[in-house]
């Protein structure tokens, strides 16, 4: 069935909250306004107010209470307006969510979901356009998921929050209208196992979330000029499908990494360390990272499409390394 | 209360108002983009309170804040390329319709995390004290911020240590979708917030651009006279939807209430006073019109013709020198 | 209130009390490491409050937290074993003296982020309400905790959703080195704070255990029967340092006050009631003291000869399967 | 002269506040406790409460506040008791410091430091004992100082105390007693540099706060060895001094890094990926990288002990680089 992502975390939650009722979602104009951004259309009409909870501007307070739910037995579901708020968060999420379970010798347990759009959509400004992956990925206890089609987004999703941790889940406004083929049916996907969404001998791209969509578009132009690029999406970002993507460079030799996020301690850095450090005798150059420009997102369009990736940059950066300088 | 400041006072509406009426039609032809949050209908809070400073004490504001900006004196032209993210706006395009800047004004920005700015604004308030300067600070914010823990740190500390900030609380009844009720524990009176902190509070009609300054001439006398923060709240309403984004009424409010507040338009409302009291004829507000609907075209012709940045621009502005 | 009754409460302090002591032999001789913050002169807080609960309603605390977690009926050996660091402690040695939990008995933790386990305590009382149960849940926590944001947007969320958690304050008038009324803008009552949220708020003599455990009564009783938020101010004095690290007295606070407030210890205050009103000899208190003596000893010497974890256990419990 | 690190940092702040009356000191316990680690010994004596300014436990509220006052001219020191509980005030730093003079084009400045101690001291326990620069890294805007010695803390904190950026600066609770040698006199020490803490060809090994104290104790050790190792100390951490660290790795071939943060996602991977990028041709062997364990901090000494580099793992990893496996 050919359905947005959008509709495709509708369905993910809906089925998920009428099959366990401990499950509820909590965030900021998730009930009468449907979510900010659509997400849980029909939530409140269908689970009422007690399961679906709008909340004041007190993105640490709430996210705090869903955690001291989780620790009593419940399952929520978390939505940030925007991963940008998660800050407010943060002490919550890295304090608490990620440790009590460590802290307490395993007696308690945080299973919830944190979820919400990162990554910049058009001219937000500084404030409202950030990923800010490479922050939770650095935090033991937490894993984090960044899918990137509507059939991953569903299946992550539902095994989201089915796993008996804090997880964050990261979407982006530039993909809730995407479309895309999702399973008929009952189906949820392994959280940590990366994807080979296209097959190639000659270049390996390792790309997530919106910049999935980028890569892909690239392969294509890329193969008319005879160039295979086999693209990877880990999908889950934590703990991170090294094995998918180390295989995959041990085969190209080369790898292109393509982040939203900021260049410098991103998590391509991580990414490409793990390459190097697992696949070095096979690697034929440097790894090479699209990236977002290490500075704050500007407001006016020109300068903002030269802070983000597009498809030129991804195409100059692979047939850079593939055809030498 | 003479004709000429009356009509000032009016004029300085009638600008934001065709200022934002313009920037939304220039939104629908996408030559502004992003987040437009519009402050029709809130024009007296900004209006009112600002005329009640001098130019030298400073602004803050949250992302709704083209209403702040123009009313402390900033050039329609450069706030217009600004929206369109022109090199010759304010912030040469960096910034856009949430974060206007106007360094030179003492407006000192519209910022978008709700709460986040509070802070800030007791921090312009420390360094005036700090200074022994006299400046006193204004800060605007909606009622959504009340319940912000940032918020909260902001009024204790200002009461704490006697910080010459004006928290000035635009209360429209609605954050985004959020009527007050259910965002705020104690609805009825959120300028019983910053009682608790011992903070002197005061409540306005919003909408009657007098009853603001003349109340905010007394609070800003106080304060300027012996520091200390204090609090107002302003009620008000908006005319539109939070952002372009959102439609002016929906599940949250219906269109009777917003055609029921409309009646209560600050500009109608002074209009009326004016007219009653024969301060205003339909002669100058035809021409303050004209004059208005002059300075928005030439702030948009302004905007249109200016160059969009250069590429090298992207690096510059991230450090200091 | 009979005769075991009392002696029940004293006993339950006195073990707090010669705990605590002991933790700060061990303490200096190494046997326990960290930050070790003592709870001595507080006793009576946790201990009448806890006695007002139901064994499974929740308790939650800071990081000041081993009277909490003993007056909820932990044993005193694997509390101190967690002290200790060892395999057996309630946290297998991960979590240390700030971080005991014991989740069978339904003590949610010690948190070291001050405020931050308030909006933990909105939520267990959120699980509560949303699964109809009609447990109550105590939140401890310092007067310190009462200026940050976090803890506001907890009073808010609590206020609006009527949800059944007991804040209890315990204002031992300092903040570190830092006295309440240079940290909390309404330091002459920080229970106010609370009730800008419309949240019912009463004050108590936290060094008298009766007192405590009647309001505390009074106070569970109504929040059981209509769930909803409540404050309690217990003023109390910490006798010790803020932590080990810090001596009992120093800049902020005169050897003279801390000697003076001694005089208010809450064991002492409830011996004298006792044995005013008969309900206690000296041989009782002799056989406690005993009694407690040993239990202590039983638990510093299960401490000493249990294990350290094995070094494979520092990957165990991060993530839960 | 030879005085602690406290002492150092202390004599620092206190020559650029008797040259600059813009500066003032704020945090908890900063004056009449004299700092929790008693770092401004003597300034509410000597500067009085106008510019050493004691708050409330409102990490947001008062850094937001010194944000506020450096916009309008002065000169804030924020003191963050430890940077675990700058996690709250990070929307403060990151969304308001970070990014209001790229929003305002270039009309404000942020001059400010922020500092205290990062990273763990001992059995503090998961909430207490963390390394958290890579986040600070990862942003543009901030620049982030991690000095290992006096001499450095000293001239450093001049410098970022006259910079005209936020400046994040970590200091370490278990250095603040440690000792050496500080010029006598006025000096500052450019920001960006790196410097080379020993020479050697062998192996270049990279380390800062208290890990180069490991590094150049297993220096000593390795030395006896017959291996040779260079350690460079970057000392800023943004912006990274590259330039020193390849022409290093240029020079031996092989690389660890010791890091005592959390190894995914860690600064260590984009120093790494640095190296591995611009000195791919001169490396002998994939970079070592020696961080603390992925986990939050167990408060037990012996699982402590294990979650943080020491020696014997500096000793193995450079061992096994140099003689192989
Ligand atoms: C911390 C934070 N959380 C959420 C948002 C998303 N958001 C933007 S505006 C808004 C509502 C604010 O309402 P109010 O403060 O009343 O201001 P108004 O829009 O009515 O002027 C929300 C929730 C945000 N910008 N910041
Ligand atoms: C957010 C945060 N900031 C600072 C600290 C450091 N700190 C630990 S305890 C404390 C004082 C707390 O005082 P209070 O809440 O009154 O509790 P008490 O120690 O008196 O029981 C401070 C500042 C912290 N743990 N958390
Ligand atoms: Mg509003
Ligand atoms: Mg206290």
């Amino acid at each position: 069935m050919l359905i947005s992502y959008r509709e495709a975390l509708n369905q993910a939650m809906r089925e998920e909250m009428r099959r366990d009722d401990r499950i509820f979602l909590i965030g900021e104009e998730v009930g009468y306004y449907q979510g900010a951004f659509k997400v849980s259309k029909g939530f409140v009409e269908e689970f009422g107010t007690q399961r679906v909870l709008d909340t004041p501007i007190t993105e640490a307070g709430f996210t705090g209470l869903a955690i001291g739910a989780a620790m009593a037995g419940l399952r929520p579901i978390v939505e940030l307006m925007t991963f940008n708020f998660g800050i407010l968060a943060l002490d919550q999420i890295v304090n608490n969510a990620a440790k009590i379970r460590y802290m307490s010798g395993g007696q308690l347990a945080v299973p919830m979901v944190i979820r919400g759009p990162g990554s910049a959509a058009h001219q937000l400004g500084a404030q409202h356009s950030q990923s800010l992956e490479a922050w939770f990925c650095h935090v033991p206890g937490l894993k984090v998921i960044a899918p990137a089609t509507p059939h991953d987004a569903k299946g992550l999703l539902k095994s989201a929050v089915r796993d008996p941790n804090p997880i964050i889940f990261i979407e982006a406004q530039l993909l809730y209208s995407t479309k895309g083929d999702v399973a008929e049916g009952e189906y949820t996907i392994p959280i940590g196992q990366a994807e080979v969404k296209r097959r190639g001998d000659d270049v390996t791209i390792v790309a997530y979330s919106k910049m999935l969509l980028l890569a892909l578009e690239a392969a294509e132009d890329l193969a008319r000029e005879g160039i295979q690029a086999e693209v990877v999406d880990p999908r889950t970002l934590k703990p991170l499908d090294v094995q998918a993507i180390v295989s995959s460079v041990k085969k190209t030799g080369r790898l292109v990494i393509v982040e939203e996020g900021w260049l410098f301690a991103g998590l391509g850095a991580q990414i490409a360390e793990l390459a190097y450090a697992q696949a070095f005798d096979y690697l034929d150059a440097p790894v090479v990272r699209v990236t977002g420009a290490d500075v704050p997102m500007p407001y006016t369009r020109p300068l903002e499409d030269a802070a983000i990736p597009d498809r030129g940059r991804v195409l100059a950066a692979v047939r850079q390394l593939v055809n030498g300088p | 209360m003479d004709r000429d400041d009356l009509l000032s006072l009016y004029r300085q509406m009638l600008l934001i108002r065709r200022f934002e009426e313009k920037s939304a039609e220039m939104y629908a032809l996408a030559k502004i983009g992003g987040f437009l949050h519009l402050y029709i209908g809130e024009e007296a809070i900004a209006v009112g309170a600002i005329a009640a400073v001098r130019a030298d004490d400073y602004v803050i504001s949250a992302y709704r804040d083209h209403g702040h900006c123009l009313a402390k004196g900033s050039e329609p032209g450069r706030v217009m390329a600004e929206l369109f993210g022109k090199a010759t706006g304010l912030c040469k395009g960096k910034g856009g319709s949430m974060h206007l800047v106007d360094a030179r004004r003492n407006f000192m920005g519209g910022y978008a995390i709700v709460g986040g700015h509070l802070p800030l604004a007791t921090g312009l308030a420390f360094a005036v004290k700090y200074q022994k300067r006299d400046q006193v600070v204004l800060c605007f914010f909606g009622e959504g911020a009340v319940p912000t823990g940032q918020a909260h740190e902001a009024f204790n500390l200002a009461a704490l240590w006697k910080l010459p900030v004006i928290f000035i609380c635009e209360n429209n009844r609605y954050g985004m979708g959020t009527p007050v009720h259910r965002a705020v524990a104690l609805y009825s009176d959120v300028a019983e917030t910053a009682r608790a902190y011992g903070i002197e509070a005061d409540t306005v009609d919003g909408m009657d651009v007098l009853a603001v300054r003349t109340l905010m001439k007394t609070v800003v006398t106080k304060v300027r006279s012996a520091p200390r923060p204090y609090f107002v709240e302003a009620l008000t309403y908006r005319f539109m939807g939070h952002s372009m984004a959102d439609p002016s009424h929906g599940h949250y409010r219906t269109k009777e209430e917003v055609e029921e507040e409309r009646q209560r338009d600050p500009l109608l409302l002074l209009r009326r006073t004016m007219t009653n009291r024969g301060l205003g004829s339909e002669a100058d507000f035809k021409r303050l019109e004209r004059e208005v609907g002059e300075m928005v075209a030439a702030a948009v012709k302004f905007a249109d013709e200016s160059p969009f940045p250069a590429r090298t621009a992207l690096e510059e502005d991230v450090y200091a020198e």
